[in-house]
């Protein structure tokens, strides 16, 4: 038992309990919480594979920003906001019909292709600088430049519409009516149970 | 120096650009114009072609002088007539496969025409004076001046037409100038329904004359009058063969005329042009439009239901009589249906009492006779009657007006005012109208020297005479029945008998015995005491309405010059007084009909005598009846049989069997047509399909649940199968080469890192590890012999799956045809085997 | 020197473009206005790039004949159309007067195709590569037949749009362009020689009669327009399949792409693939004629259509099935059509001429009662066509014109009196006589034309129709039943016909709101004037019409017949035969095949390789 | 051969954290837990892009290829959230099965 197979073996369990935590957990925190679990399991294993700058991006951005922004939207809507509906006889079985049947699969799948491998395939022996930031960074900024400026708009964007959608209607001019009622932003053709004070259409002759 | 060149005649020009001229003139500037200007125009629109007219017929006349001194010499010479043309313009040119003709809008007059123009453009001018006065307080003056000047340019169109599109154009012409006229007076529906019906019935006509001149488009190559007389000789000998009728549809036991299960070309253009002169001239079929027709203003009845339109058919008769001789059936239908109409239209005049009613009948009748002289081959005689009947029958309608005008003073509603039992006596009060009626009535009686004996008898001669014979038509089974004489004239008799009888009675009914129109006045007492008869003069005015006065001279003149025609016109061709000159006249026109025509002359002798005697049977039988029994006798005789008079006065009800017949089912039919449209063919094509779609789209709809995971589990699915069908791995082997020589060659489908193992040899095991990538095995079979052929497929994942091919030869001394079978088979087999799973 | 000459002329078009966006009234600074300026000469020198400048002058134009007419006929309203999209919203006037002047300047030019003399072969021909890959070409022609149908077009469009402007007043904007773009559209279906050009404009056309039935139609507007563009566009996707598969057995056949209609006409297919792309292509256009299956979208679309788009719906649009019959259908396959001719022509004298007519006669509204009658007049079109001789053809073709003058009068007529009554039930009126005499007249006048009484030219079409059908041999037996069945017609013509004008005109005056009804106006009557000329000129002299179009229906009818010959030669065959090149006048304009040098690139040289 | 150093343990375990987040997609209402498995399996890929990149060392297309999966993965989590916001303010509560009307 090599430091290196302890390692994985600890991730590995790590970012399963992760995982299994957040898929089962009632309240979302606690969802939040393995997701942050899994996400260090990966870093760790990121570390195993040589991919140092990786793993360091993995903490900054997803522990760092991602999880954190996922706690923050939790608090801002209360933790209870994901609570059942009463008495929504919604239909029970759909979610975990297709739960079940994406899990035959997996299993299926899986089993399927490691049935298949006959010689596992050993790891080769990397550069010296295999994973760190000058290579990736080399690598990046030389072979991939596109995809890297694309991403740099793609965020921008991405920014800009979490603002917009964020901020909903606020930004009306002073003299516009309060909204009271949320539900007065939707305009569009309102479902019988959310007809609270919306008047129904005239249907044009 | 000849101003007017025979062939390019532009005097036919004058006569008929002015009363175009004069009907667009009135027509669109008439109300500006005022009364007397719209005068003006109106008679110098007539009087001018009046006069064209009289020019040509002189030219024609030196012209036929001078060939008759030319010929004089030979006895056999027959004068070819004169004929003048005018070329006005191309019209259109028709051209198919079979030949080429250009119609042009062309003019000629010949001996026939020159007299028809005569006779419209003269009669016409006297019908316009009479109107002036008797139109004098219309609202609508110009509007009737226009639309009578249309209708003889219409008219001239007609008879000066060189072929027979031109006449068409004149043929429908005069068709919509009696519509406008005839529904003149539109405020009143029945008046418009009147001319609706007149147009669509002259329309049934047109639809005839069409067909005819497709078909003599199709057999003769031309439409113009030469090219047709060029090339109708072989019309008898062709058949129309447009459908076989089957043997047991022959019906064999009808006569073989009355089947006319061979019609020749013939014998169907003549037919055909038969119904458009039925439709035109009110016979049998298509009569019921004339007597609706008097709801028009009386001048109207008086031109164009007397003297001209109706008189159309018979003049397109006689223009193609050389046609219409070629097809004795046809001859023998037009003769049939005129004696007919004849005795039908006379057996209702008798009971009518609107004086406009009966005369129009008589017209009906008189119409019949003149068919009956054309339908025999007296084609002359025939066109006699036409003349004379245009006279004296316009002079009868006029006087009917002027009767009509002074009653509508007394009364101003129309009907009483036309009813002739409020009539009566009128003697006193109107005597130029009354001489001039009774001359009239005597004339189309039939009485001695006036001209209605002489066209008549001539008619009634020819009826007993002539006989049509086939001249060398092959296919024409029809023969002219030897009783048609006998029979024909019989008919002409009865109807000659019935004609005097009714024109007595309405001449005794109108102007003898008593006025009986005091009364119908509104609120008028009866001046006790004395009698009205003698103190007509002196009396007191009965207390309202204007007592009976006669018609001004505007309207007395036309009687009397039309009344002395209708005397004197008879010596044209009075054949007892041994005058021929009208047949020598229209010799040439007739001359290469007459050929088909026998005539044995003795037989006729003894008919003018026969006819006097039928006319004063007729006159004395009204007068005992009417005038010495004050027509007891006629009332006792309809309340014995009241069904049989109410039947003849609903004239025989043929108007409600055609609306019943005819109408009714054109209605269902239009009501099932739009039925149909709207549910069946929009229905399928349309709604159905709208249905369908709207269908398919509210089964798919159910599929949209609205919830993101429903989604992705769907989803989810999707890409399962997907993959499950690119990881599992397929084998299917496509076998080529051919089987005479037993060499095969097996190839297996490739796929994404397929590997193959082969067991050719059938014995079930595979070479085992060697899974190369060849997908093709080649094999040898001799005959007879099956193998399996085995094959094992390995994909990347390592998957593998084993497929079996049975591969058998047939034995070639199998028999012929069962290799061919097994051919066939054997190669769709052989084109895609689906292995069977081991 | 001549170089900066050069350069200026070069620079013109983008000048006034420039000048005109500088003069638009509706901005007041300067800079607004030169920025608007700049961008309209910016899109002139878009559409100029666009533009395929290499003309490859493949036929010799004649000399006296202005090679670029044609063009201006067919782009000066599409261009029009989109300059009105520019023009102030605000100022009706100016957009009307702008409208009736672009249309006037295109009728002038349609006129000057007159002063030339039709003789044989293409005039006015025009051809330029638009797509070289796929060998299409912008192939513009006019011979003895389209020049009238383009001379019909350009003159309805104005009168129809003249009368619109008078009732219609909401949305003046887009009426100009709807009725521009449609102008041009059919201008471009006139003309057009190259099958995808043809098809092009052939959907163009849908788009604004969609706009005009949607925008200013009646009650159920919407529904009338859809059914009228689903009904058009099915038949037309049977066209565009039968225009590729022909496109790619020519290129099977000569080795390269063309769609050019003198190139795919000598084309032999065997049986059944000449049988379906005939079915194909005669689907499309008897839908739109429309012959009697497929002809219950024209009642609805005319009844919900506004007065204008009755007028051109009925002169013209309908004269594109016939139009397209004749060059296309008998023009490509004649042995299919010489084979159909007979039942074809069973059904349009049963189910156009009768039922059209009996259809007619009970109807309530006159506008469903009038396009029940174009239903029958357009019965004796195809009925002309089927008979395939030159009397039946040409007389199908004056049939054509005159329907569109009499029914587009009649529309027009209808017009006048739901302007002031705003409705269109018989029912509502009766006695009008009185009220509107002038009215009357004209009415009855026009009435007499529709019905075909001699001397108007209702009656020219319709006898030269029998006539030439009595004696074609290509319906054989059927020739005589067919031409009965059609003189059968003319009664029913008039039965409802006048049935209609005596219920609305003549009777008692007995509605009160009928009698305060003013006469036609002077607007309305200059409308129909030209009309209503027209129907005595070429009801007394049709030579006008026909010596014009005499070459070009001799030059079918004898194609057709020589295409039945080789049809019938080719019976027996599985693959299609190209005919040898004629030659003469008829093939001027045939597509050559393309040097290799300038198409490299093009699809069929990989293709082939 | 130890546990770790051979790519299909890695293969296995990414796979497992897959499975995980799929099924936590699609059984879980709460739309937040939705967001949160969608990071688990961008997560799980990474894992794997990054152990093969070790098999074929030769250059780091499989890493920088990581890279740009957190860099979209964090822009989406910010867009979703951002949309389950103006969702929640909308609907009062984050189940995904209330956001259903754009169903007919």
């Amino acid at each position: 038992m090599t430091p290196g197979s302890a390692l994985f073996i600890v991730s590995a369990v790590l970012c399963l309990a992760g995982a299994v935590t957040t898929v089962v957990s009632r309240s979302p925190v606690r969802a939040a919480m393995g997701l942050l679990g899994t996400i260090l399991g990966i870093a760790l294993l990121f570390l195993k594979l040589r991919a140092e700058f990786l793993s360091a991006i993995q903490l900054i951005v997803y522990a760092g920003a991602v999880v954190v922004l996922f706690v923050f939207v939790i608090m801002l809507l209360g933790t209870d906001a994901g609570s059942e509906p009463e008495s929504e006889a919604r239909s029970k079985i759909a979610p975990p019909l297709a739960g079940g049947m994406f899990l035959a699969f997996a299993t299926a799948l899986f089993g399927l292709l490691g049935g298949a491998i006959k010689t596992p395939t050993a790891f080769t022996v990397p550069s010296p600088d295999h994973g760190t930031i000058e290579a990736v960074g080399t690598e990046m900024f030389q072979n991939t430049l596109v995809p890297f400026e694309l991403t740099t708009a793609l965020l921008i964007v991405a920014v800009v519409g979490a603002i917009a959608v964020g901020r909903g209607r606020q930004g009306q001019k002073p003299n516009q009516r309060v909204i009271k009622n949320p539900q007065d932003f939707y305009v569009g053709p309102v479902m019988e149970r959310d007809n609270v004070s919306q008047p129904e259409p005239k249907e044009s002759v | 120096m000849d101003i007017f060149p025979t062939n390019d005649f532009t005097l036919l020009a004058v006569i008929l650009s002015f009363p175009l001229i004069g009907a667009f003139v009135n027509g669109v500037f008439g109300k500006r114009l005022g009364k007397e200007a719209v005068t003006l125009m109106a008679l110098s629109a007539i009087g001018v072609p009046f006069l064209a007219s009289v020019a040509t017929f002189s030219k024609l006349l030196d012209i036929r002088a001078v060939q008759h001194a030319a010929g004089a010499g030979s006895a056999d010479h027959v004068e070819q007539g004169a004929r003048l043309y005018w070329h006005a313009w191309d019209w259109l040119d028709l051209a198919w496969t079979g030949g080429e003709t250009t119609l042009s809008v062309a003019f000629s007059v010949d001996g026939l025409s020159g007299i028809m123009a005569l006779v419209v453009t003269g009669v016409g001018f006297l019908i316009h004076v009479y109107s002036t006065s008797y139109m004098a307080d219309d609202p609508g003056y110009h509007r009737f001046f226009s639309y009578l000047n249309l209708f003889i340019f219409s008219m001239l169109v007609l008879i000066l037409g060189d072929s027979l599109p031109v006449l068409f154009v004149g043929w429908e012409g005069v068709g919509l100038c009696s519509y406008l006229l005839i529904g003149f007076w539109f405020q009143d529906d029945a008046n418009a329904a009147a001319g609706k019906k007149a147009f669509l019935v002259n329309r049934i006509g047109d639809f005839g004359l069409l067909v005819a001149m497709a078909l003599l488009l199709r057999y003769t190559g031309s439409l113009s009058w030469e090219g047709i007389e060029a090339n109708s000789g072989n019309l008898p000998n062709q058949i129309l063969k447009v459908w076989q009728m089957p043997e047991v549809l022959a019906f064999s036991f009808l006569p073989d005329w009355l089947l006319l299960n061979e019609p020749t070309i013939a014998t169907l253009i003549g037919l055909c042009l038969f119904l458009g002169c039925a439709g035109k001239s009110a016979q049998l079929p298509l009569y019921v439009w004339l007597p609706d027709a008097m709801a028009g203003p009386t001048p109207v009845s008086a031109l164009i239901h007397a003297a001209t339109m109706v008189t159309a058919g018979v003049y397109l008769v006689c223009r193609l009589s050389f046609l219409f001789v070629l097809s004795p059936a046809t001859m023998f239908t037009i003769a049939m249906t005129g004696a007919l109409t004849a005795v039908f239209a006379a057996t209702i005049a008798f009971v009518q009492n609107d004086i406009k009613k009966v005369l129009a009948y008589s017209t009906v009748s008189q119409l019949g006779y003149m068919f009956l002289g054309v339908g025999v081959g007296a084609f002359t005689a025939g066109f006699f009657h036409v003349l004379t009947h245009a006279f004296f029958k316009a002079c009868l309608f006029l006087g009917a007006g002027s009767v009509i005008h002074t009653m509508h003073s007394r009364i101003h509603d129309t009907d009483s005012s036309q009813d002739g039992r409020n009539m009566g006596g009128l003697r006193a009060y109107m005597p130029v109208t009354c001489v001039t009626f009774f001359v009239s009535c005597l004339a189309i009686a039939g009485v001695f020297p006036l001209s209605g004996f002489f066209s008549k008898d001539a008619i009634l001669i020819g009826a007993l005479t002539n006989t049509v014979s086939s001249s060398g038509g092959v296919h024409d089974a029809f023969v002219w029945p030897e009783w048609a004489g006998s029979v024909l004239f019989g008919m002409g008799l009865i109807g000659a008998v019935m004609t005097a009888f009714y024109m007595a009675r309405l001449y005794i009914m109108i102007f003898e015995g008593d006025f009986k129109g005091w009364s119908i006045v509104a609120g008028w007492k009866e001046p006790e005491g004395h009698d009205h008869h003698d103190d007509h003069g002196d009396g007191d005015e009965p207390i309202d309405g204007p007592a009976p006065h006669e018609s001004p001279n505007a309207m007395t003149a036309p009687l009397l010059v039309l009344a002395a025609l209708a005397a004197v016109s008879g010596l044209l061709s009075a054949h007892d007084l041994g005058t021929h000159w009208l047949d020598h006249w229209l010799d040439p026109v007739f001359a290469n009909a007459l050929g088909n025509v026998v005539t044995d002359a003795e037989a006729g002798s003894m008919v003018p005598y026969i006819a006097s005697a039928a006319t004063f049977a007729g006159l004395g039988g009204a007068y005992f009846v009417y005038v010495m029994r004050g027509g007891d006798p006629a009332r006792e005789l309809a309340e014995k049989v009241p069904a049989l008079h109410e039947l003849i006065y609903d004239k025989w009800r043929i108007d409600e069997l055609y609306d019943e017949l005819f109408v009714a089912t054109l209605e269902t039919l239009a009501e099932v047509s739009i039925f149909l449209d709207k549910w069946v063919v929009d229905g399928i094509i349309a709604r159905a399909s709208a249905g369908v779609v709207a269908g398919a789209g509210s089964v798919l709809r159910l599929f949209q649940v609205g919830r993101v995971q429903a989604y992705a589990a769907a989803m989810v699915i999707g890409s399962v199968a997907f993959a499950g069908f690119f990881l599992l791995p397929h084998a299917r082997v496509q076998l080529n080469g051919d089987l005479s020589n037993g060499q095969y060659e097996l190839v297996a489908s490739p796929g994404l890192g397929y590997q193959y193992s082969w067991d050719l040899d059938g014995d079930g095991e595979f070479a085992e590890d060697d899974f190369a990538d060849k997908n093709t095995a080649n094999i040898r079979l001799n005959t007879g012999k099956t193998v399996e052929v085995g094959l094992k497929v390995r994909n990347a994942f390592g998957l593998i799956r084993t497929v079996t091919i049975p591969l058998t030869r047939p034995d070639p001394s199998a028999d012929e045809t069962e290799t061919a079978g097994v051919q066939g088979r054997a190669t769709g087999q052989l084109a895609d085997i689906e292995g069977r799973q081991r | 020197m001549n170089a900066l000459r050069d350069a200026g002329i070069e620079m013109i078009p983008y000048l006034i473009a420039f000048v005109v966006g500088y003069l638009m009234p509706w901005r007041k600074e300067w800079f607004e206005r030169f920025a608007v300026g700049s961008v309209a000469a910016l899109s002139v020198a878009f559409v100029l790039g666009l533009w395929p400048d290499k003309a490859v002058e493949v036929a010799e134009t004649r000399p006296e004949e202005w090679g670029h007419l044609l063009n201006l006929i067919v782009f000066l309203p599409l261009i029009a159309a989109i300059a009105v999209v520019f023009l102030p919203r605000q100022s009706p006037k100016l957009l009307k007067q702008f409208t009736m002047v672009v249309l006037g300047v295109d009728f002038l030019a349609s006129l000057a195709l007159l002063g030339v003399p039709m003789s044989e072969g293409w005039h006015f021909q025009y051809v330029t590569e638009w797509v070289p890959s796929l060998g299409i070409r912008y192939h513009v022609a006019i011979d003895g037949i389209s020049v009238w149908l383009v001379l019909l077009s350009t003159l309805s469009t104005p009168i129809a749009l003249h009368v619109s402007f008078g009732s219609i007043k909401k949305r003046t904007k887009e009426l100009c362009f709807a009725f521009l773009m449609l102008h041009g559209a059919m201008m471009g279906a006139f003309v057009s020689l190259d099958l995808f050009l043809f098809f092009v404009f052939w959907e163009l056309m849908l788009v604004p009669m969609i706009l005009i039935i949607g925008i200013w139609g009646g009650v159920e507007k919407i529904k009338a327009s859809y059914k009228f563009f689903l009904y058009t566009m099915a038949g037309s996707m049977m066209m565009l399949a039968a225009i590729l598969y022909m496109a790619w057995v020519f290129h099977s056949i000569e080795g390269y792409w063309t769609f050019d209609y003198l190139a795919l006409k000598r084309l032999v297919l065997p049986e059944d693939a000449a049988f379906w792309c005939f079915a194909g292509f005669a689907l499309a256009f008897l839908i739109k004629v429309p012959m009697f299956p497929f002809h219950t979208w024209l009642p609805d679309a005319h009844v919900q259509a506004p007065t204008g788009g009755s007028i051109i719906l009925a002169a013209v649009l309908l004269k594109l099935g016939t139009y397209g019959y004749i060059r296309f259908c008998m023009g490509m396959f004649e042995g299919p059509a010489w084979e159909a001719s007979a039942t074809l022509a069973g059904v349009a004298v049963a189910g156009g001429i009768f039922y059209g007519a009996l259809c007619a006669w009970k109807q309530s509204d006159i506008k469903r009662l009038v396009a029940y009658s174009s239903v029958a007049h357009l019965g004796f079109v195809m009925l002309g066509l089927f008979s395939g001789t030159h009397a039946g053809v040409s007389g199908a073709i004056v049939q054509m014109i005159n329907h569109g003058i009499s029914t587009g009068a009649l529309f027009l007529l209808v017009g006048v009196i739901y302007d002031r009554r705003h409705t269109r039930q018989i029912a509502d009126f009766g006695g009008l006589a009185k009220v509107m005499p002038v009215y009357t007249a004209l009415f009855v006048l026009v009435t007499m034309a529709s019905v075909g009484v001699p001397g108007t030219n209702g009656f020219v079409g319709e006898f030269m129709v029998i006539m030439g059908t009595m004696v074609s041999d290509s319906l054989g037996r059927h020739a005589t039943p067919a031409a009965v069945g059609a003189s059968f017609g003319v009664i029913l013509a008039a039965l409802y016909m006048l049935s209609m004008v005596q219920r609305v005109f003549f009777g008692p005056l007995n509605n009160p709101k009928n009698e305060k009804l003013t006469d036609i106006n002077s607007r309305e009557l200059v409308a129909v004037a030209p009309l209503v000329a027209l129907i005595f000129v070429f009801g007394l002299f049709p030579n006008i019409l026909l010596s014009r179009m005499n070459d070009s229906v001799g030059a079918t009818v004898r194609h057709l017949a020589e295409g039945r010959i080789a049809y019938e030669a080719h019976a027996g065959a599985t693959t299609a035969k190209l005919r040898p090149k004629r030659g003469g006048p008829w093939e001027a304009g045939h597509p050559s095949p393309p040097q290799v040098a300038d198409v490299a690139v093009a699809l069929n040289a990989g293709a082939d390789k | 051969m130890l546990p770790g150093s051979v790519v299909e343990h890695y293969l296995a375990l990414s796979g497992a954290i897959f499975t995980l987040g799929a099924m936590g997609f699609l059984m879980r209402r709460n739309v937040l837990i939705q967001l949160m498995s969608i990071e688990l399996m961008l997560n799980a890929v990474n894992l794997l892009l990054v152990s093969y990149n070790r098999v074929h060392a030769g250059n780091m297309t499989g890493q920088v290829f990581a890279f740009f999966v957190i860099a979209v993965a964090a822009a989406e989590a910010a867009v979703g959230l951002a949309i389950v916001l103006s969702y929640f303010r909308i609907r009062g509560t984050v189940q995904s099965d209330e956001a259903d009307s754009l169903r007919h």
